[in-house]
């Protein structure tokens, strides 16, 4: 691993990135990272945060136009309250403050703690649980469907919406419609190292596929020999598809999980494309790459999500942020 | 047993902790990998390390200000689902201890059960979904019996290894559906670890 | 490997970039990929091209202030001069046309049969060789150094400079001075996978690493046990530094090898900079990112670039391509 | 050897090339994996292959036709170093025999070494290199010295087994300076094999 100690990954990896982005306010100690003109005048703010290890999200998501502040914590070990009350408290404008929160326990729970500690600092704070990954069937018998590449259509979408003057309750509204209206499916072709764990999370043998995984180096729901990227797109595609059943256009996401080859990602949104076609889904956007990543795993998701000509308007406002920027 | 529990009695509790779960981390991380995110062992030896330090730079002056101070250091400190569940164990057992010098091991068994209670509520758990509580349970159940810290270990030990046929249905582990049976849970892992703590601290 | 057929690699990964990138013209059959507004009149072309595997190079630098086109190769395999042909023809303007080429002989030698057919058709071209690699010794005993990180930074300025009307000879100038103020290190802490090898290219055991290696997962110039990420800043910024000697500010490229995690490299890149201010070495820039990637190769490469006023003020011109995108 | 050879012959050349570069495709990757970039073997295959397709297709009339023919072909699939440099060799071979419909040995053995000079001014190599000229040029000297297309094929398979312990100057192999010896040099291998074809085409 290119790394001092494990101990120090995520303090180095936050001065590199203040160094890389000095258009953003980056607190290495207190692990917060800020939007410069925060706050914004009359703006609703968007905070967010989760385990590191899934670069470039939530930080590489922080500017005009997305996030207004992330937290980032250990990798993937959810951040702790203190780091989510000063973060909302460096970017809130009165106007409120919106969490965007992927559901894990840990974040859940994190989350919750900092609301209620900073709405006792006076901060109007909404919360958005972003939950669309299909392979884990939300139930009682699970802690609810994993929060994965939604999260990218959730903070642009509703960043946008708050860019454009909409008020808390719109944003949350928003962002819970995005979210509702997304699913997602990953795969994994190799597990991922961990630095504190120095070596593979679990063990997958080349020549064999994990299906149904999420963005911790966790295993997935089932083990298969190795798949071709046709036969992988059909079985992401359809798993999505299932349990969201779009009429109309959607945003697709291709997403890398962080070690597949930009090459491979490419060639397999190819054949996502071509089951979205085969199933009569038209392809709005397109976003290639990798933004919900799990360190170094071999593999890739597809998310899916139902688009409104005002969600595509929202997606296509202007966004500034180190990993996603377009128009303006 | 007889002995009441002072604030020297929690400090040297925590210390023990901190020691024990750095000696697992590695045992803890490794089973936190078989059905979660391999980071349950980095976790609690970053939070109990932090507590250590912590209290040797404030020592706290009654053993309910000792674990509220401690659970607010875990809060701030581990994050991830172990981090407020464990700092609200250690938080609520705390408050219910009151602001009392010493205590009895029948009071701290009493706390303890309040804690457990918490940490139940906040986590929404149940004994028999795969998690910590599985082995706090037995743990404080043990205590409130009149089994000791030594019987309390125990309990929780065997708490803990009673998971390993378990499906998950709390926590990272219920994603994995009928893949998270034959793994041992590695917070009830980490929660028997603070039993022996227990143990340790009374020597 | 998320593939079909290692034979379709290069064709499934075009069509999928076509399909993600409606703004671009991609002639799949023909490999290559256009701005779609090209020719642009009066504008002197960008034409660059070389093996595949180092996405987002070039195709992925399409676009208004970058190049014009990109042939793409098989894997780590120079395009053929067929593709370069069709691309100058399809982007001149009657301003003329420069080849940006990385040195490779199978590059140099396909560009320089490309342009003698181009000249055929009377289009006017110019060259430049990318040759920013250290660890390769330019000298009788080798085929010189390799093109590696700098060809992004000769893509980007002169890119900006064709973008402001800039004639070809002064294009072509620019770019040769990009390249000769530019000095790349890398190394590789594992092996990448090619399709048609369906494995790793080398054997590297974990816990060694490869210092001097290039882009085309073949061995480095020494293998050494696991260093530190500030062991290897001090390496590879000190060989940068030995050839190149910068006085006043630079542009940096921290560039990962496409198998390490964003998290990693931001943490590289926080020790680049330690490094650089330690040798008194100003940084007016940074990029931090997989840019000229070698597949799933775990590692990293410094490309520091001695820039001036013009230079940098190229460098911030709006560019607006799939993988790089700032201004207006 | 004595037979005078025809486009009938040099079309089941380039046939026998594309049948063993397939052949070995994977040692020849494997050679390349080595010193370079693990393509060799899938370049000549790919190119080989356009080549006995494209002459199926248009059976060209004269040998040095079907050598123009298939050099050109070769430029326009292959790519990387071999593209040319092959694709040069067939196609300033297939120059020098003219539009004759039928040559010898000897004027191949002659067109031959002005493939190769064309080959070693494209790519700027000589022989010692640790390039397809150390198998290139043995081979077509044998062939002139009237030592038959086995002769040739022994020639080059030496040239190619003598690249071991030499330091490459040329290409990517010349990137890893003294870490290049010790390996056969993957286009003196493939060179090797087009001897061989020649071979199989006479027999
Ligand atoms: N809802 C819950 N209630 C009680 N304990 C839980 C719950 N969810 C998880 N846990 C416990 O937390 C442990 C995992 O802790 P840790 O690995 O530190 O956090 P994370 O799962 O966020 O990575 C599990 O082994 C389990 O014992
Ligand atoms: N300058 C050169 N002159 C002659 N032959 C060369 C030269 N450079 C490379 N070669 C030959 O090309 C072979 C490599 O071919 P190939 O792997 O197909 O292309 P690339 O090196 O572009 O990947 C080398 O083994 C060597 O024999
Ligand atoms: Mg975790
Ligand atoms: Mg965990
Ligand atoms: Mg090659
Ligand atoms: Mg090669």
């Amino acid at each position: 691993m290119l790394i001092n100690v494990p101990e120090t990954v995520v303090a180095d990896a936050l001065r590199g990135f203040a160094a890389a982005h000095p258009e953003l306010t980056v607190d290495v100690e207190n692990r917060v990272v800020v939007r410069r003109d925060a706050p914004v005048a009359g703006k609703v703010a968007l905070v967010s945060g989760g385990g590191s290890g899934h670069e470039p999200l939530h930080a590489g998501f922080v500017g005009p136009g997305m996030l207004s502040a992330a937290c980032p914590g250990e990798v993937f070990t959810s951040p702790v309250p203190d780091q989510m009350v000063r973060a909302a408290a460096a970017v809130d404008s009165g106007a409120g403050v919106l969490f965007v929160v992927k559901n894990y326990t840990g974040d859940v729970l994190n989350f919750d703690m900092a609301a209620e500690l900073a709405e006792d600092e006076g901060i109007q704070v909404a919360k958005v649980l972003v939950d669309d990954d299909v392979a884990v069937s939300d139930s009682l018998y699970t802690a609810g469907r994993r929060g994965t590449g939604a999260t990218l259509f959730v903070e642009k979408i509703a960043g946008a919406a708050a860019e454009e003057g909409a008020p808390l309750e719109r944003v949350e509204a928003i962002a819970r419609r995005v979210n509702a209206a997304s699913r997602s499916f990953g795969v994994a072709l190799s597990a991922c190292s961990t630095p504190a764990r120095g070596g593979p999370t679990f063990d997958l043998p080349p020549g064999e596929l994990e299906l149904g995984v999420g963005i911790h180096g966790e295993p997935g729901r089932e083990r298969r020999p190795m798949m071709t990227a046709r036969e992988i797109a059909d079985v992401a595609v359809d798993a999505v598809l299932d349990d969201l059943d779009p009429s109309g256009p959607v945003l697709l996401l291709v997403n890398g999980m962080g070690g597949t080859p930009l090459l491979e990602l490419y060639g397999f949104g190819a054949e996502v494309h071509r089951v979205l076609g085969e199933r009569g889904v038209p392809v709005a956007r397109t976003l290639v790459g990798n933004y919900v990543t799990s360190l170094d795993m071999a593999g890739a998701s597809v998310t899916v999500c139902r688009a409104d000509e005002e969600l595509l308007r929202l997606w296509d406002a202007p966004v500034r942020t180190p990993a996603l920027r377009w128009g303006r | 047993m007889s002995a009441v529990l002072d604030a020297g009695f929690f400090r040297r509790w925590m210390t023990a902790a901190a020691a024990a779960v750095d000696r697992e981390a590695d045992r803890l991380t490794d089973l936190d990998s078989a059905i979660g995110d391999a980071d349950h062992g980095a976790n609690m030896r970053r939070g109990f390390a932090a507590v250590a330090a912590a209290l040797e730079a404030e020592p706290q002056p009654t053993p309910g200000a000792v674990l509220v101070f401690a659970g607010r250091r875990l809060i701030s400190t581990v994050g991830g689902a172990s981090g407020p569940l464990y700092g609200t164990l250690l938080r609520r057992t705390g408050k219910a201890l009151g602001d009392a010098a010493e205590v009895t091991p029948e009071a701290l068994a009493e706390a303890l059960g309040a804690g457990v209670a918490a940490v139940a509520q906040l986590g929404g758990a149940t004994a028999g979904d795969k998690t910590m509580l599985d082995a706090l349970g037995p743990g404080v159940d043990a205590l409130g019996r009149g089994g000791g810290f030594a019987g309390a270990a125990r309990a929780a030990a065997e708490g803990a290894a009673a998971t390993v046929p378990m499906l998950a249905r709390k926590g990272r582990a219920s994603y994995l559906g009928e893949r998270s049976i034959g793994h041992q849970d590695p917070g009830a892992t980490s929660a028997a670890l603070l039993f022996e703590a227990l143990v340790e601290a009374a020597a």
